[in-house]
């Protein structure tokens, strides 16, 4: 084992220079690094333009941007947010560091395919990148790409559709990787009853990220094979059906929504029982409760055109269908809420990140009750209500568990402890800024507010007033916690291998992990939250 | 960082990877599914225009090389390298042979000015357009998966020239296998839904 | 209003009601016992967990049960809700609306037209929807309706306004850089006088230019006032030297009687500089006569002279 | 950890396989001469999944391969399915 002071996967090997070690590592721990500053780099990247969105809406008629402008910035923001950021970004980053150790497997299944995964997410976010700077000028569709208007736009759009074929297919390959590795390299002992909450989730997503994606895939091509000849296959003009491609662009991106909640979901069961002190509550039913959201997630796709003039049996069998996968999502909650009673609970940073979680997702998938009822998504449908709720799962739901993830694991990775206290402060003015930006949006969303409107009329402006003043308090939260957080690892205190007294895998290691993690595959004799044997495999 | 070996994992990642290729043409079944509902009798009419004989050429082509490479599987397993190697070029051959053959059967539609913005289909009824910009995606891109696959056969015939896939460690040659009956597979359902309407 | 007859806003605010309800309670539920668990089993108070089983399965079962029926009834409710959205009342008038790049146009029975949704108070109106272009979505708020404009098909809402008044109508599908300026209003007048209304004239062609302006959405762009918009302001743009991008190569022009026709027919013609050549082509959508009015007016002298208020 | 592979297949069994394929090839050519109407599609359809069936199974080694993996395989298909008849929800009643 390593000795004190070791820097173990993070030392430098003198045989080529340092970013070539990094950037060519088949090393599952720095891939996972690799995603972890990409992934980081574009949330900010995201972040600062959902600040210049606010900005431009603070006041109706003309404040920052001209109308162009604003609807490029928000095309970019949702793709960032979507494609960069938060579907590679808790499997990419922390799925890839945490779940061979969490199985006690020395790697993923194919190494190679792996780095191969990080590198497909580059050239793609590149690409995205390249698209505002050339052809035809940064894209302007929305995220969804609709067509006709995407088929027509002079803006380039063509590249953008690429980049995301390439994103998607390192989806997939990271897909791919994942449900192998868990299939054939558990150690011994690992059996599926005694899986962390957390590789069941990313079970769960893999699936999804290999039947769902490759739907997605093909729209982008389809839609890019439009662009350049205009085959007519979504033009009314040319027999085609505008709709259908609705139905193709949601066949995967509802089940997105899944592969972006699910690892969050698999983050907060972590860390919950850790922090109370006791076996979670129904871990069967947590487990189980993943794999159903996979499942009956891919079949709701329709809840997203209730008026896009699909039918109204489709609209009876898709409403139908999105109440009931409401169900799985609600046990989770009861567990996670189970799991505190009775425990001996302490309010450390993860722990409350996690619990924000909760609180969170609560109100966003419960909004998100509201959107499936067909009658009340006619009146909110394609208005800040439909923003406040996704908000709220995306960044309410994934983007605390993220921070919460990063407050949990990052003393494992680089073996250091960032301030208490500081995590602390910031959290709560996260917490509070995020419900200042949210909340009056879904507010004025039930006003009558619709999206993408750069321009609005002046009773809507007190309510984006107070978004907007929101944004800033959250800005100043998200700095703190950042900055701490970096300097925690760069000069924090020692964390020890295992600081929160968890009994998963990952905490056997030495913090940070020795290159070879797993050189021998451990003998597994335990559940991951029997807490009294934590630190024995 | 040694690889770890293990043919199941290797082969069981193979078969994830073709069901997400098999929901990449599934999209474009959809569409078709689509809208062969809804113009039927278009879709008939495109369907008499393709050149039969072609297309069930191209479909023997196909189940042929399927069949090769299935029996250079076999024979590299059996220890018979030089068949083995017979076999994948023959497969690699009716490849090219397919390709060949579907760039004669586009000439023709171009030529025709069946072609998306050319003058024959442009007078068409709307289902006949769709028909034709559905054909020519979705052989379009299987015919670029045909060129994968065979790229990629090619590579492992060098692979197994070179003595790096062997008797005791054919999983290269297996996984390539295995995508090329996927290649054959989709086609199985192209020929009937495109060629066969009737 | 109560002695008028049932309305999409009942319809609607009945399933906002019931589902906002259950919600609020389980989330206030759920939020509470999560606050009490934390407090009262702090480590401070509670050093130690105690034992509790790890599952049950008939808690588990219960917890599964009772949200089922709970969605259940809430899809059951939204989906009665709905019904009544898509239950056009049969005596209801006919008005067929139009979505286009970026403004709206409302067309009566009789042959009337306008840019803005005029309906008789308390009377069901059925309004019948198309788009010229790309997908738009007409929404009235104030009535909880919502339907996407789509390019070949028709779709429609229906509804009934209880007041007399103006209501705020939106395009709500997003369709290109004026989207957000696609804003007009329902007038819900009384019966009366809304069959003056639709008496008044019916041949649109008698109007001048700024009423053809307007509703061939040309405003929604184009402003008279001089300021800046998606296109550039009609206000003395007779005369006016423009530099523009013809065929790829720039050159600078002076907007003439020829250059304000092709600009309309053939808006890629001559692209002006520093705006988004975005405009929709006009061709075989304007009758000649219309089109010449249009033309006689964008260059005659209220116009072109120097600004003279909106 | 397995490194090891299937048993290989005969050749006698593999030529059989693609005998029958290209017998099937020829029925699947000639009931799309004959016109039954709506059922044309649904022959080929069957024929087509039945030569699909043997690539699948001996081609591919799926009558070898675990149980797990024809799960998996159906789940795929499976998905495909849903995929295509929910949204004939929508098309087929509007
Ligand atoms: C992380 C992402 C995420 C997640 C998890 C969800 C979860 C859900 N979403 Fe959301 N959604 C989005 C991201 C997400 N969504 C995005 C990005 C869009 C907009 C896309 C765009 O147009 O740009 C969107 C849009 C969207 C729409 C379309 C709105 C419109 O455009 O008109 C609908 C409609 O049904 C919907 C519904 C739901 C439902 C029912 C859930 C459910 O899964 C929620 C389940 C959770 C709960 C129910 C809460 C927890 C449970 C309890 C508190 C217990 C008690 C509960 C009960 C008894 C029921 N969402
Ligand atoms: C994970 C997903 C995600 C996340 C995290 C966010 C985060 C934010 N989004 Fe997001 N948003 C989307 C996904 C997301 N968004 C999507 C998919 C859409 C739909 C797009 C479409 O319609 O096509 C959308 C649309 C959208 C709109 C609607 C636009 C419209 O319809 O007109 C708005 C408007 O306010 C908005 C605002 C914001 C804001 C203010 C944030 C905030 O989170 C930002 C808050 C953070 C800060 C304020 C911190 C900033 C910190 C710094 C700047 C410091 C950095 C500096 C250093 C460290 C050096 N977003
Ligand atoms: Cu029209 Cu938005
Ligand atoms: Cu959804």
């Amino acid at each position: 084992m390593a000795k004190q002071n070791d820097r173990g996967f993070l030392q430098a090997s003198d045989r080529q220079p340092l970013l070539f070690d990094w950037i060519f590592s088949v090393d599952h721990k720095r891939i996972g690094l690799l995603y972890l500053y990409s992934v980081g780099a574009f949330f900010l990247a995201g972040v600062a333009l959902g600040v210049l969105l606010r900005l431009e809406l603070i006041a109706p008629g003309p404040t920052i941007a001209t109308a162009q402008t604003y609807n490029a910035l928000f095309t970019l923001h949702g793709v960032v947010m979507i494609f960069l950021f938060i579907i590679p970004g808790i499997p990419g980053a922390f799925g890839n560091l945490m779940l061979p150790l969490q199985i006690g497997a020395r790697d993923v299944a194919f190494p190679r395919l792996n780095l191969l995964s990080w590198w497909l997410y580059i050239l793609g976010a590149f690409m995205a990148l390249t698209s505002l700077f050339s052809g035809g000028g940064p894209p302007d569709t929305g995220w969804t790409f609709y067509v006709p208007f995407s088929s027509e736009t002079p803006t380039n759009v063509s590249l953008a559709l690429l980049a995301v074929f390439i994103i998607g297919f390192s989806s997939i390959l990271t897909g791919v990787n994942f449900v192998t590795t868990i299939h054939r390299l558990r150690a011994p002992g690992m059996h599926w009853g005694r899986l962390p909450l957390f590789v069941w989730s990313l079970y769960a997503t893999a699936w999804v990220q290999i039947l769902a994606t490759p739907v997605l895939g093909i729209t982008m091509v389809l839609l890019m094979v439009e662009r350049l000849i205009g085959l007519g296959l979504f033009d009314p003009g040319r027999g085609g059906d505008p709709i259908l491609y609705q139905h193709l662009f949601w066949i995967y991106s509802h089940p997105a929504v899944y592969i972006m909640i699910l690892p969050a979901m698999g983050v907060v069961s972590e860390i919950i029982p850790v922090f109370a002190r006791k076996p979670t509550f129904g871990y069967k039913a947590i487990a189980a409760s993943s794999v159903a959201i996979a499942a009956a997630g891919s079949l709701v796709w329709g809840h997203h055109m209730f008026v896009s003039g699909m039918s109204d049996t489709a609209i009876l069998v898709f409403s139908l269908l999105t109440f009931l996968v409401a169900i799985p999502s609600a046990v989770k909650v009861f567990n996670w809420v189970a799991t505190l009673y009775r425990g001996s609970i302490s309010l450390e940073p993860p722990m409350l990140f996690a619990l924000a979680f909760v609180f969170l997702f609560s109100i966003g998938g419960l909004t998100g009750l509201i959107l499936g009822s067909a009658a009340t998504d006619v009146h909110v449908h394609d208005t800040h209500f439909v923003v406040g709720h996704f908000h709220y799962v995306m960044f309410g739901g994934t983007g605390f568990a993220f921070f919460a993830a990063l407050h949990y694991w990052l003393p494992k990775v680089f073996g250091r402890m960032y301030n208490m206290k500081a995590a602390t402060i910031a959290w709560a003015i996260i917490f509070v800024g995020f419900n200042l930006l949210y909340f009056p949006m879904m507010l004025v969303g039930l006003h009558g507010m619709p999206r993408r409107y750069y321009d609005y009329l002046p009773q809507f402006q007190q309510l984006n007033v107070i978004a907007t003043a929101g944004s800033w308090v959250l800005a100043a939260g998200l700095l703190l916690m950042f900055v701490n957080l970096y300097r925690g690892m760069r000069r924090g205190a020692a964390a020890g291998s295992n600081p929160w007294q968890a009994a998963t895998l990952e905490w056997v290691l030495t913090s940070p992990p020795p290159a070879e993690s797993f050189s021998q595959p451990p003998q597994v004799t335990h559940g991951p939250y029997d807490l009294q044997q934590a630190g024995k495999p | 960082m040694t690889m770890q070996r293990d043919a199941t994992a290797a082969r069981l990642g193979m078969w994830l990877f073709l069901f997400s290729e098999l929901l990449l043409f599934g999209g474009l079944f959809l569409l078709y599914a689509v809208y062969l509902a809804r113009y039927p009798a278009d879709f008939v009419a495109g369907g008499r225009q393709l050149d039969l004989l072609l297309g069930t050429g191209n479909t023997i082509l196909l189940i042929t090389s399927s069949l090769t490479v299935a029996l250079a599987l076999s024979a590299l397993q059996q220890g018979r390298r030089r068949l083995c190697l017979g076999l994948l070029c023959a497969t690699v051959l009716a490849s090219l042979l397919f390709l060949v053959n579907k760039g004669v059967e586009w000439q023709a539609k171009f030529d025709h000015g069946l072609f998306p913005g050319g003058a024959r289909l442009e007078e068409t009824a709307p289902g006949q357009k769709v028909f034709f910009g559905l054909y020519f995606v979705t052989t379009g891109l299987h015919g670029l998966h045909v060129l994968i696959g065979a790229a990629l056969l090619l590579w492992i015939l060098g692979l197994v020239g070179s003595g790096r896939v062997t008797e005791q460690d054919p999983v290269m040659l297996e996984n390539g296998a295995l995508y090329w009956h996927l290649v054959d597979l989709i086609w199985i359902f192209i020929f009937p839904l495109y060629y066969l309407l009737l | 209003m109560t002695d008028l007859p049932f309305t999409t806003i009942e319809a609607v605010d009945a399933v906002f009601l019931y589902i906002f309800g259950i919600a609020a309670l389980l989330l206030v539920g759920i939020t509470a016992t999560m606050v009490v668990f934390v407090v009262r089993y702090h480590r401070r108070r509670h050093p130690q967990p105690q034992p509790s089983p790890s599952s049950k399965l008939w808690l588990e079962l219960v917890w599964t049960l009772i949200p089922t029926l709970i969605v259940l009834s809430m899809f059951w409710y939204s989906w009665e809700g709905y019904l009544k959205l898509i239950d056009v009342p049969p005596d209801a008038l006919k008005v067929q609306a139009e979505g286009r790049k970026w403004s709206w146009n409302f067309s009566y029975e009789n042959g009337r037209s306008s840019d803005r949704l005029y309906v008789p108070v308390g009377r069901a109106v059925r309004v019948a929807i198309v788009s010229r272009d790309v997908l738009h979505s007409l929404y009235i708020p104030a009535f909880r309706v919502k339907k996407d404009a789509v390019p070949g098909i028709t779709t429609y809402v229906w509804f009934r306004a209880p007041e007399v008044g103006s209501y705020d109508l939106f395009c709500a599908e997003y369709c290109g850089v004026s989207h957000s300026s696609m804003v007009t209003t329902v007038e819900a007048l009384p019966e009366a006088q809304f069959s003056a209304w639709l008496e008044k004239s019916k041949k649109p062609s008698a109007a001048g230019g700024p009423a053809l302006l307007s509703r061939h959405g040309c405003t929604g762009c184009h402003s008279l006032d001089g300021s800046r918009r998606v296109g550039p302001s009609f206000l003395g743009l007779f005369g006016r030297q423009t530099q523009v991008l013809s065929d790829g190569r720039e050159r600078t022009l002076t907007a003439n009687q020829d250059y304000v026709r092709r600009s309309i027919l053939q808006p890629q013609a001559d692209l002006v500089q520093g705006y988004p050549p975005v405009m929709p082509s006009y061709q075989g959508q304007i009758p000649p006569d219309e089109l010449q009015t249009l033309v006689d007016y964008l260059c005659s002298e209220p116009l072109s002279a120097a600004p003279a208020g909106p | 950890m397995n490194r090891y592979s299937h048993p290989a297949l005969s050749f006698r069994c593999l030529t059989t396989v693609w005998a029958l394929l290209l017998v099937l090839t020829g029925i699947t050519v000639f009931v799309s001469r004959l016109d039954l109407g709506a059922l044309n599609i649904w022959a080929a359809l069957g024929i087509a999944t039945l030569k699909a069936s043997l690539v699948v199974l001996y081609f591919m080694h799926l009558k070898h391969e675990p149980r797990l993996l024809k799960l998996c395989l159906f789940i795929a298909l499976l998905t495909l399915a849903s995929f295509i008849g929910l949204t004939f929800f929508d098309v087929l009643y509007r």
